[in-house]
């Protein structure tokens, strides 16, 4: 994820990627449209994990059942911390746009910090719910509940990596200043991460639970 | 000049066999229903195909005769550049248009008219299995397979259930076909003219023996079906030992044959079909048999071999065996 | 020739083409606006909570919190993606894949009567 | 060639685990190159080796089939051979084929130098050829794929298919959807993003649009095929309980799924091939298409409603009358822009002065069995006659219509109209006729009398047939046509090697009308000298002729060649092409390219064999152009890819760590390198190259968004 032409072309720079348009035809940098593009094409998978647990809710014919295994308050804090992460993601969005990498790296580890424990949260939940009989194999509910939870996991260690990986290249002072984008694309990953969680936490944590 | 006229004959030549196809002899054909379920849908098919017809003439005929008629010739000037003409295309998006609407309204009358449940139905149950359907007629007690009997001019509700993979229920000349799911049950009913034969097939991709899993109507008169109704529920007699047939009845248990297969009075097995009254039908394994002693011989010396993916496990009968076997089964009318 | 009218679709009139340096987005809002859009998350998230345990009129619970999760994605995905800043482009693309995603997977799951249970 | 690398001494680029290849040569250049035209015919050629292997399968098919109680191969094998044929003909032969077509031609279509993530590109072509070679080696286990094409659970789930036929074919078509995605992705970007001045969306090739919508189709129709795999995964390797009925899950979750993605699936096999027809039916008939904005938007139309009527592949699944008639209604009115699009064609035709070459003939076969299948496919509409067709042969006849009648008939008239530009030397018109009405019997043979077998009651996927139920004769004309059908291929394949011997040919031997026969053929790496700058639709066409007062074409003096509304003054007045370097066909195919083909084209042509001396004497003329650098990556994500697939497959977990640890390796060497190593030695003395002139972005006739 170089500088985009875009960017190049503004700053009067030669653009890295060394295609044929210095400009590109909207203007827009090519990174940007195909991570949108992609965050597109992501809704449509969740969507079909989502409705997958939704057809599965109350279908499963052996227990344990969501009441029996889910403890909404403490989703509630990893759900929280999660958000919060966006926050701090967007932050160092903000530090890298004025150019400012130190602020960058602290906000960027926040994020990966905070990720982490979300993770860590999903890991310690998975562990209980295992211990109280619940498994991909045991009913509907482990499986639907598991492979849509565990593919979001995924996703945000996924981000986490990039986050860090983002951290250790400024950290060397090999991220150019220029690089806006970068840190801007990740970000956006991260923010769908987290969309797609609170989705998941009404979906599946709440509603079903409201009696 | 040489090449439209080629794609001319093609085309005279296709019609052709397409009305020729129509009439020869075939037992599973949609184009010539004895029910009133398979008429509707039939009106309704051809209503639309001479819709089709008349589109399937217009363009077809249309690109020939375009492609001959302006077709290089060296005296020609060059085309005018024309890009479009919006009444023209606003004519054929509003035309098809019409025309599918005016297919769409019979489908949707048709569409609920079969979801009618029917009055006063003969109720069987079909439930499929890799590779062979069961019947059971909940108000007569009765149990069969492969070959479903009814009183013709009277509804027939068909309750689908399955209990393996996906099978889909057809007897194409009285009734569309309907998937026979796992997990649901599904309803479809049919009524045949008059008495006769009528044959279908699982038409689901099932697995290695799909292709063996087909099934045969009788439409029969209320008598004949009273009367067979009161053979199916006669328990069968056991041959005399002593006979092949005896032995046969020994090794029926012997063998593990019981432990599968149902025989009113002698076992109870489920996972084959129920044999009291076997030597009844005219085919067996999935309808793909005709019920000879021979063709059982051939069976019960390999049924694998035979049926691609068979349950029935070859069981390493001898030749005695397999005749004593065969003598019991036949006994079993 | 050209059709503008369908051009436009994908047409930006803000981001790069009209920023003298496209580098630096100065359009997108301060460090305080985002504090305020998290403050408006945790206000919401802690609301979804409350209601969660109230029983009775499920009905309407549902909707609220419906309602609460569409604000809450809506937010951050205008905020902190900079969907409300950026090139129309970009929320088209993301728009379209979740139209087409409800659109379909809620028809495919009132067919298979998911929702008169 | 690896002396080449090995000789050449990079200036020590920063921590990266292996040297870059620079300037790669014959195979290895292959291997590693970023270059979408060599990567559009790779994915070509693959898959054209595909057709061949599909073909096979089909007439083992056929033989079987051939008459009642076939026994040329057992029930097993059977049911892996029409998996494999099923599988194989969509995606790893159409798909890919409109995929190597696209990358092939959008970027010339559209004037730009390559497409937007030219690494993104070869992985691409990489996963999805080690994807069908992963398919292809179950043979070599004796397991292939045995599902059926669409896998329906829980026939696919291991209580009922034990062994590891599914498998391969759940990670086969996995690691094959990532190579669509990510071709989609990068087809998207490129054609938002890389247009070349003033090539508006609504100056753009029709091939080029009909890429753009397909390439959205894939976007989002991917994602969900590949949950649905994703899900039979986990049933199959960790017992998961998706689509286990005893645990109360609904088999109906798979079909709803697989059709959400296999609807639009069959636009996307199909749209690309309308596109083809849409450009070769004005070259031949020398007029333009007619109704350019309706063809765009009906496209559109017909992807729109391709999102909403999947759940007619399950009319006999008991949906309620409710949602039946929904479905037969949006499936009814998809023919609405379907029909525009051949009456359109239609009208393109009329009053044209029509050359039937081969291109055409494909292109007409097209329209006229596109039309058959489209007509079949309105009574499957009919949801009551649906029940009695679906699952016979006549939906077999309906979509080998669609499909061959109609992708593979386009995708033809496609190769013999775009032969030149590839190779730079024409293929035979007279063998491409034979090849034609070869195929074009065989086909109508082997797939017309489907519609009467299926009517008549024979069910698909079964390996023998009893007789004495009407199949017999109709079943053997079929299997007959299938071997008229293999012939007309083989007709194909000799027109090739023949062609290898053929004349050379000009820039445009087709007297066509857009941007990519602008180029030598075939195009040099950098494919434009100089920007195009696009004033029209048909831009080349408006650079050979005037419309004169009647409408009909004038030519144009060759001094005459340059923007038909000359942009503002301001603008880099060089014109694009010299007269000189523009060589027009006499519009029949064959090449009048005696006149003086200007040496730099000459150069050209070699530098596709080898050595890029055109690069080098391009650049003393213009200054360099900066192509995108050779990479080894991409090739190396592809394959932990396959290897992560076997690991999980055969339950060796330390192998799947290993294709794991390769394919994330990669991805971060990917990640660090540049797209475009820096400057190379031999320029590092020459001053930074100027960009290309570019027209100001405030221009409005050249403003690309149209403002």
């Amino acid at each position: 994820m170089a500088v985009t032409e875009a960017q190049a072309a503004g700053t009067g720079q030669h653009p890295e990627q060394g295609l044929s348009h210095p400009v590109t035809s909207t203007g827009l940098s090519n990174e940007k449209i195909a991570m949108w593009a992609f965050l597109g094409s992501e809704c449509l998978l969740f969507g079909a994990l989502i409705s997958t647990y939704l057809l599965y809710r109350g279908r499963s014919v052996a227990g344990p059942f969501p009441h029996d295994v889910y403890d909404i308050p403490y989703t509630s804090v990893s759900s929280f911390v999660l958000l919060m992460s966006s926050l701090t993601m967007v932050l160092a969005l903000a530090a890298m746009q004025r150019r400012d990498q130190r602020r960058m790296r602290v906000w960027l580890v926040t994020t990966a910090l905070l990720g982490a424990t979300f993770i860590g949260g999903q890991v310690y939940e998975f562990t209980v719910f295992y211990r109280a009989g619940l498994s991909l194999h045991q009913n509907l509910f482990g499986s639907s509940f598991f492979v849509l939870t565990g593919f979001h996991g995924a996703h945000v260690t996924i981000g986490i990596l990039m986050l860090l990986s983002l951290f250790t290249i400024s950290a060397k002072g090999r991220l150019a200043d220029n690089r806006v984008e970068t840190v801007e694309l990740i970000g956006l990953y991260w923010h769908f991460v987290d969309v797609v969680w609170i989705v998941i936490f009404t979906m599946v944590y709440l509603i079903p639970g409201v009696k | 000049m040489r090449n439209p006229r080629r794609i001319w004959y093609a085309l005279v030549a296709g019609i052709g066999l397409l009305a020729v196809a129509c009439a020869k002899h075939a037992p599973q054909t949609t184009l010539k229903p004895e029910g009133p379920v398979g008429r509707k849908i039939d009106s309704l098919f051809t209503f639309t195909f001479w819709i089709a017809a008349a589109v399937f003439v217009l363009v077809e005929f249309g690109v020939v005769y375009l492609v001959w008629r302006y077709r290089h010739r060296d005296d020609r000037p060059e085309p005018a550049q024309v890009h479009g003409n919006t009444r023209l295309e606003m004519t054929w998006t509003a035309v098809p248009a019409l025309l599918l609407l005016i297919v769409a309204v019979p489908t949707f009358r048709t569409i609920f008219e079969l979801a009618k449940t029917p009055k006063d139905p003969i109720r069987v149950t079909v439930t499929g299995h890799q590779f062979w359907w069961e019947y059971n007629y909940p108000d007569y007690g009765v149990t069969t397979a492969n070959e479903v009997h009814f009183p013709a001019g009277r509804n027939v509700e068909f309750t689908l259930k399955g209990v393996d993979v996906i099978h889909s229920f057809w007897i194409p000349r009285l009734s569309g076909k309907h998937d026979v799911e796992p997990g649901r049950v599904s309803r479809i009913s049919m009524k045949a003219d008059k008495p006769g034969v009528f044959l279908g097939q699982c038409v689901e991709f099932c697995g290695l023996s799909h292709a063996n899993m087909r099934l045969r109507a009788f439409a029969q008169t209320p008598a004949d079906f009273d009367a067979w109704v009161a053979a199916q529920k006669a328990v069968p007699g056991q041959p005399p030992t002593g006979t092949p047939a005896g032995d046969g009845f020994a090794l029926f248990s012997v063998k593990g044959c019981s432990g599968c297969h149902t025989v009113a009075g002698v076992s109870t097995g489920t996972v084959g079909p129920n044999l009291s009254h076997v030597y009844s039908r005219t085919a067996f394994a999935g309808d793909t048999f005709d019920m000879t002693p021979d063709n059982l011989r051939m069976w019960l010396h390999d049924p694998p071999g035979v049926k691609p993916g068979s349950k029935m496990p070859n069981l390493g009968l001898s030749s005695t065996e397999i005749t004593n076997l065969v003598a019991y089964l036949q006994t079993l009318k | 020739m050209s059709s503008t009218t369908h051009d436009e679709a994908f047409s930006s009139p803000d981001a790069a083409m009209e920023s003298p340096e496209p580098g630096v987005e100065e359009h997108y809002p301060d460090e305080w606006q985002y504090i305020k859009v998290a403050l408006i998350l945790f206000a919401i998230t802690m609301a979804e909570v409350g209601i969660y345990y109230i029983s009775g009129a499920e009905r309407a619970i549902i909707s609220l919190m419906a309602v609460m999760m569409i604000a809450k994605f809506t937010l951050v995905a205008l905020y902190f993606m900079h969907l409300r800043f950026d090139s129309k482009l970009f929320r088209r693309l993301f728009v379209t894949g979740i139209i087409l995603a409800v659109a379909v997977y809620l028809i495919a799951l009132s067919s298979l009567h998911v929702f008169q249970r | 060639m690896a002396a080449t690398i090995a000789a050449f001494e990079p200036p020590a680029p920063p921590r990266r685990l292996f040297r870059r290849p620079v300037h790669p040569t014959g195979l290895w250049g292959w291997f590693t190159t970023v270059d979408h035209k060599r990567i559009g015919l790779l994915y070509t050629a693959t898959a054209f080796a595909f057709f061949i292997l599909g073909g096979i399968e089909a007439l083992i098919i056929r033989l079987q089939l051939g008459g009642p109680n076939g026994h040329v191969v057992s029930a097993d094998t059977y049911n892996q051979i029409f998996t494999m044929h099923g599988t194989t003909m969509i995606f790893l032969v159409v798909m890919p084929l409109s995929a190597g077509l696209a990358n092939y031609l959008v970027p010339l279509m559209i004037g730009a130098r390559d497409v937007a993530f030219p690494r993104l590109n070869a992985l691409g072509y990489w996963v999805f050829v080690i994807g069908g070679l992963f398919l292809y080696s179950s043979f070599l286990f004796g397991h292939a794929p045995n599902g059926g094409w669409f896998g329906y659970a829980p026939n696919t789930e291991k209580a009922f298919n034990p062994a590891h036929n599914i498998d391969y074919w759940v990670f086969g078509l996995q690691i094959v959807g990532i190579a669509s995605l990510t071709g989609a992705i990068n087809l998207i970007v490129t054609i938002i993003n890389m247009r070349a001045p003033g090539m508006s969306l609504m100056r753009m090739p029709i091939f080029v649009w009909m890429t753009f919508i397909a390439q959205f189709l894939l976007l989002f129709a991917i994602p969900v095929i590949t949950v649905a795999l994703f899900e039979l995964m986990f049933d199959r390797l960790f017992g998961a309980n998706f689509f286990n009925v005893q645990a109360g899950a609904d088999p109906l979750l798979w079909q709803h799924l697989f059709w959400i993605f296999g609807h639009p699936e069959v636009y996307i096999l199909i749209l690309p091939a309308m596109g083809i027809v849409s450009e070769v039916l004005p070259v031949f008939t020398r007029r333009p298409l007619f109704g350019y904005p309706v063809m765009v938007f009906s496209g559109i139309a017909i992807a729109f409603m391709g999102w909403g009527v999947w759940a007619h592949h399950m009319f006999a699944t008991g949906l309620g009358p409710v949602a039946k008639s929904a479905f037969a209604l949006s499936t009814m009115f998809i023919a609405v822009p379907t029909g525009v699009k051949i009456f359109n064609w239609m009208a393109t035709m009329a009053g044209g002065k029509i050359r039937l070459k081969a291109p055409f003939l494909f292109a007409a076969g097209f329209v006229t069995m596109f039309t058959i299948g489209g007509l079949s496919g309105v009574t499957h509409a009919i949801v009551p006659a649906d029940t009695q067709q679906t699952d016979t042969y006549y939906i077999v006849a309906h979509f080998h219509y669609v499909l061959f009648g109609g992708s593979i008939f386009g995708l033809f008239a496609g190769a013999h109209y775009w032969w030149p530009k590839w190779a730079g030397r024409m293929l035979s018109d007279t063998l491409g006729k034979l090849q034609f009405w070869l195929m074009f019997i065989g086909f109508n043979m082997t797939f017309g009398p489907f519609h009467i077998l299926g009517l008549q009651g024979m069910p698909r996927r079964i390996y023998r047939y009893p007789s004495g139920r009407g199949w017999d004769f109709w079943n053997l004309i079929s299997t007959i046509g299938a071997f008229i059908i293999a012939l007309s291929v083989l007709v194909f394949i000799i027109n090739i090697l023949k062609s290898r011997r053929g004349p050379l040919v000009g820039e445009d031997p087709w007297d066509a009308r857009t941007l990519e026969w602008t180029t030598p053929n075939p195009p040099p790496e950098y494919n434009f000298a100089e920007m195009p700058i696009v004033t029209s639709r048909d831009e080349l066409w408006h650079r050979k002729y005037i419309e004169g007062p009647d409408g009909r074409p004038v030519r144009r003096e060759p001094e005459r060649i340059e923007p038909v509304e000359p942009a503002e003054p301001a603008e880099p007045a060089e014109p694009r092409l010299e007269p000189a370097r523009l060589e027009v066909g006499d519009g029949n195919g064959s090449s009048a390219s005696t006149n003086l083909p200007p040496p730099a084209e000459e150069v050209a042509r070699e530098e596709h064999e080898g050595e890029s001396v055109a690069d080098a004497a391009h650049e003393d003329e213009h200054g360099h152009i900066h192509m995108p650098s050779p990479s080894y990556y991409p090739l190396l994500v592809a394959v932990g890819l396959p290897i992560i697939a076997y690991g999980l497959m055969y339950k060796t977990w330390f192998v799947a760590v290993i294709g794991a640890l390769i394919t994330v390796a990669s991805v971060y060497g990917w990640a660090l390198e540049p797209a475009t190593e820096p400057e190379e030695p031999i320029d590092m003395s020459a001053p930074e190259p100027e960009p290309e002139p570019e027209p100001e972005p405030d221009q409005p006739e050249l403003e690309p968004a149209g403002s």
